[in-house]
């Protein structure tokens, strides 16, 4: 199959939702001629116009809100948060409004909107540039949360997010926008709220989010090499989550790491364990539920820190291989 | 403006909606807090009779004037979402805070302060992006106008020149904080400069006035001639809420406004005497006695039901 | 001991912090002649006057960062939102500024501020009055989050955070506030970070937080009439989290059930059950880890909807008593 | 002004760091990204030398040249930390967008557009409750203009007569976004009339103009007279970060802009002729070379000192 970036699979996504939906529209800082911070919109500005890429102040509050108040209008709105930190801004219009409008007017108004924003470090950007609050969504009922590791996964997902009468988080992840994977090119859908495994194995069931799958995915190789084989699951929709998969694997290898690169404090890790050891799981757990997370730090700027501070391959091949190895 | 009975009934019910409310819960009849807007129901009425049907509405806390003047509106199913059932705008989910009647395209009350200036630049997009010559209002109080928020919605809707009316209720106050000390200009409407939008002031009692400048700033808007900032100035009779006790102004400052009441003024220029009006005032609380009736004889929601409607 | 309301041993701890200090200060949405929405501050502004008991215009931004600003400065900002849920409107500043400030900066400066905010259910103030944000504080390294559930604790937790020389987030009870107990009148210390067994008991562990703690410990005077004794582990301060006792009382009696108020998706249960479960209690454990937390659902207005959506003693009671049974 | 060979020599200290930092970015000398401010230098020293020891600055993130520009600034020290060395000003934690020299007052550069606005209020008010005669300066772009965090503290500022300088550093862009097209307004200045406080509008490019409007601004903060907003209108020669095409303007307008440069205008104030200036541009330069050679020699933080300062 054809292969494109992860960036590329996006904007395919939105081009295809907006060829075939004159509803759904773009709307951020520097979507247009700049082509996003990220290069995702690039090129859009061309096919659709300013009318439809729309190019905002840096009003990260309004933006928000302006999707809220289209997405309730009959709109579709795909609203753009440049670096995932500044969501810290939209943040009452995105918990107060957008999450709670359908459940507060008894189920009879719908907020049809997605926001994209890349989350994550790893570009030398330092502390403000570089979060990683996905579980600040999680806890809001009425939002959906999605994650998507792949090029396939991020087209896929996109779609079937501009088609949800939900509101959604879409958060992608600054490192994995050059990854390359294969992307089919109809306008094809992935489901939301459909955790997957990724890697089938049966000695240790690693969950990761994000750019932490292809992390785990590398650790499995090395790991199979020790005839260690890891089992890796990508929940992709963090709310409402798909926990059946999860404790599915649990239950048979026994063994769970959970890793993401949020700080682990309070982070969605906890979620997934919880999850695990409220299930009946619980009973074929041979080990402690291991997370693996960002350390509890603001990311720094020097290289060798702000690798530090977030789980690497040989991180989750030592943990792993600890937890395999009864180490626990 | 067109004078009309129906004008100062729809002010009149506003009033009896809102004693009623209050006694409701005074007799521990209702739960949660209230916003009364008692002594500013030329504001909501100017409004409601100066915009058309399809037009869009984006309310305050204080909004039970503005809901009611809406198009559509249902006093029943006001006071049953008030008081929690099933048959109230909200089912009961929402309560004073937050009624809607999406179907009328009232987006509903609002709980934050300011809450609803960002989707009004939305709304106002949508308009815009749709090619209706609808027209957004969104309402909010001299203590919202000093969120970011407003700042954010204006400055976008000015640049885009979306057809939305910023009306600002400046009623004096923001719970306790006097707009004398929250800001420091005369007017609210001088901050229309700071975007290039026009900015009005309306006497925010007088019915007839409200409505003209309304009337006007929705024309401006449907020609695609951007925002306009109205500010209506006006006063609330009765405390923040529930728990306050108005320390922070005077008795006479309270009589002062309480003589300039909306309705009687208005119920002069249409040449009612007492009489007349007394027997709207019966009319209008007899109908606030069967929406009272209609609540309290429906159910309220099933608590098994609480999930429904989080998601679609 | 002389009995005191939290809301009265709040504002005890606030006027003897502002006697001894100068520095120290009171700042928010109708904090003065108001007396605050709830109370706390009745009465201050006669004693310290309108420079030290500020009311603000509604602007929740710019009261989180004048206390950053006050605060990097040298003086000790107590600063109030007047209801957790607009705290949504402070997020960039408390998150991005206050707790990132001192790392960013390499250590040399400080932010001592503390922001007070009453969160939680049950006034009848529907979707927008009643968040429960905890947890998305506890997922930002940098701040510490505090959550008192009793006035001693109140008072003590309060004059500690206001001593701590990073920011903290004080989070109160809007239905704890005319709740009784005994309060010392000197200004003592509660120290932050010390969890604390509030009941002792060998049957099921109850980690419960803020108004979750008296319903516990209600629900714990209830079992004791059936045979089961919980114990009732208050962490008072949630980040940074004294896990010790949370994890010695799991491994004594093996069973645990987590309740708080918040959405259960994403919230601080989450937190500690994955504290457990990689812990040394693991292998004690008898029954799998339950939560006990808010509905995924935005506060609804009705009365019985509304006490429906969090945990009620008798849901303690409930949960507490199957664990106890090993019916899980 | 006092005119003065010192601050030809810090607009030209700017120049050649930031120059240096453009050139060990494309060598690949240290990551991250970075936002020069090459064109700006007149505002960046006109600030600088307009205001007292003492007083607070709360920067940009395009702010080397403010920082370079204040009180005490070390280039060493500055250019340790670009390289993401433990001597830097954060110990190589903060790195460009963060650059603090607390023990001056200089209280960061900032990664948040507006980020800087609310705790200037803060500032300002610390400085007022402590009854000192200190200013803060915050200083950000004409894109910050539009966040809401602009709104909420001017207007604090304003009606607490705070002493805080809002200096907006209008370089027609924010990335991609004109000015013209983000706002209705000619003069950003313009909105200080939303909050009753003086707004002024100077040339960005010219140094002595912007001393003198700061300085004033600074006496009438001592004065207790309130906050004042200053535009400096300027302009960015660079992209707005390492990734910019610059699509969004044309090479002109650029070349036009080039021509008042403002290094080589001030140099002729103070009658230099292109030796003079060419002696102190090597000058600079050694001094920016030898700045590179104390941040290449020192070392890097520990990785296991990576919680260090996180909490007190
Ligand atoms: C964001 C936010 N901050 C604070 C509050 C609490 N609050 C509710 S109404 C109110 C006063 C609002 O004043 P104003 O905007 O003038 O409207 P009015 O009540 O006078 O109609 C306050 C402070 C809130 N609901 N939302
Ligand atoms: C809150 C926030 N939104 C967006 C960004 C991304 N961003 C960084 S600089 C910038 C442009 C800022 O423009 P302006 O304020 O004019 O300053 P300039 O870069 O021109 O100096 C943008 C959009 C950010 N850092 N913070
Ligand atoms: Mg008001
Ligand atoms: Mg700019």
């Amino acid at each position: 199959m054809r292969e494109l970036t992860y960036a590329e699979a996006l904007r395919e996504g939105l081009r295809q939702a907006m060829r075939a939906d004159a509803r759904v529209f773009v709307m951020g800082e520097d979507v247009g001629i700049y082509g996003g911070a990220f290069g995702v919109t690039n090129g859009m500005l061309e096919e659709f116009g300013a009318e439809r890429i729309i190019d905002t102040p840096i009003s990260e509050a309004v933006i928000a809100g302006a999707c809220i108040g289209a997405a309730l209008t009959g709109m579709r709105p795909v609203g753009e948060i440049q670096f995932m930190d500044f969501v810290t801004l939209s943040m009452e219009q995105l918990v107060l409004q957008a999450a709670k409008i359908r459940y507060m007017f008894g189920g009879k108004a719908s907020v049809p909107m997605v926001l994209r924003m890349p989350g994550g470090s790893g570009t030398g950007a330092a502390a403000q540039h570089s979060e990683s609050l996905e579980n600040w969504f999680v806890n809001v009922p009425g939002l959906k949360v999605v994650m998507p590791s792949t090029p396939y996964d991020a087209k896929g997902l996109l779609l079937a997010a501009i088609d949800d009468p939900n509101p959604v988080i879409f958060i992608e992840h600054k490192l994995l926008y050059k990854t390359k994977g294969p992307v089919p090119e109809e306008a094809y859908r992935v489901p939301l709220s459909q955790s997957v495994v990724v890697r089938p194995g049966a000695h240790v069931t690693v969950v990761a989010t994000s750019i932490m799958v292809p992390r785990a995915l590398e650790a499995a190789t090395t790991l199979a090499g020790e005839g260690i084989e890891l089992e890796v699951v990508d929940p992709r929709t963090l709310a409402p989550l798909d926990a059946g998969p999860i404790i599915a694997s649990a239950r048979k290898t026994g063994k769970v790491l959970v890793v993401h690169e949020a700080p682990e404090r309070g982070g969605f890790g906890g979620e997934v364990v919880a999850c695990i050891a409220a299930s009946e799981a619980f009973d074929f757990l041979e080990a402690p539920i291991r997370r693996l997370a960002g350390l509890d730090v603001p990311i720094p700027y020097n290289r060798n820190l702000e690798r530090a501070a977030v789980p690497q391959v040989e991180d989750i091949v030592r943990e792993a291989r600890r937890l395999a190895r009864g180490e626990y | 403006m067109i004078h009309s009975d129906a004008h100062l009934r729809r002010m009149m019910l506003i009033r009896a909606f809102e004693e009623k409310a209050e006694e409701l819960y005074a007799l521990g009849r209702v739960h949660g807090t209230m916003h009364l807007s008692i002594g500013q129901e030329a504001t909501a009425v100017g409004m409601g009779t100066a915009m058309r049907e399809g037009d869009y509405l984006l309310n305050t806390h204080r909004g039970h004037g503005h809901c009611l003047a809406w198009f559509g509106s249902d006093v029943r199913l006001m006071m049953a979402e008030f008081m929690g059932r099933e048959t109230g705008y909200c089912r009961g989910r929402g309560g004073s805070m937050h009624i809607a009647n999406v179907d009328a395209n009232n987006l509903g009350a609002n709980g934050i302060v300011g809450g609803g200036l960002p989707m009004a630049a939305g709304v106002g997009l949508s308009i815009k992006m749709r090619k209706t010559d609808q027209v957004g209002v969104v309402v909010f109080g001299d203590g919202a106008n000093n969120e970011g928020a407003f700042h954010e919605s204006v400055n976008l809707a000015s640049i885009w020149k979306l057809p939305v009316i910023y009306l600002c209720e400046n009623n004096q106050y923001a719970m306790s904080m006097a707009i004398r000390k929250s800001s420091n200009i005369a007017d609210i409407s001088q901050r229309a400069s700071a975007y290039g939008i026009r900015g009005v002031t309306v006497d925010g009692n007088d019915l007839a006035a409200v409505h003209d400048v309304m009337a006007e700033a929705a024309a401006q808007c449907r020609a695609g001639e951007g925002p306009v900032l109205v500010e209506a100035k006006t006063y609330r009779w009765r405390g923040h809420s529930k728990s306050d006790r108005q320390l922070y102004r005077t008795r006479e400052e309270v009589l002062d406004w309480q003589k300039r009441d909306p309705i009687p003024r208005y119920s002069k220029v249409l040449g009612y005497d007492e009489a007349r009006l007394e027997a709207l005032r019966k009319d209008v609380q007899a109908e606030i006695e069967a929406a009272v009736s209609f609540a309290e004889s429906s159910p309220e929601p099933e608590v098994s039901a609480i999930l429904e409607g989080v998601y679609a």
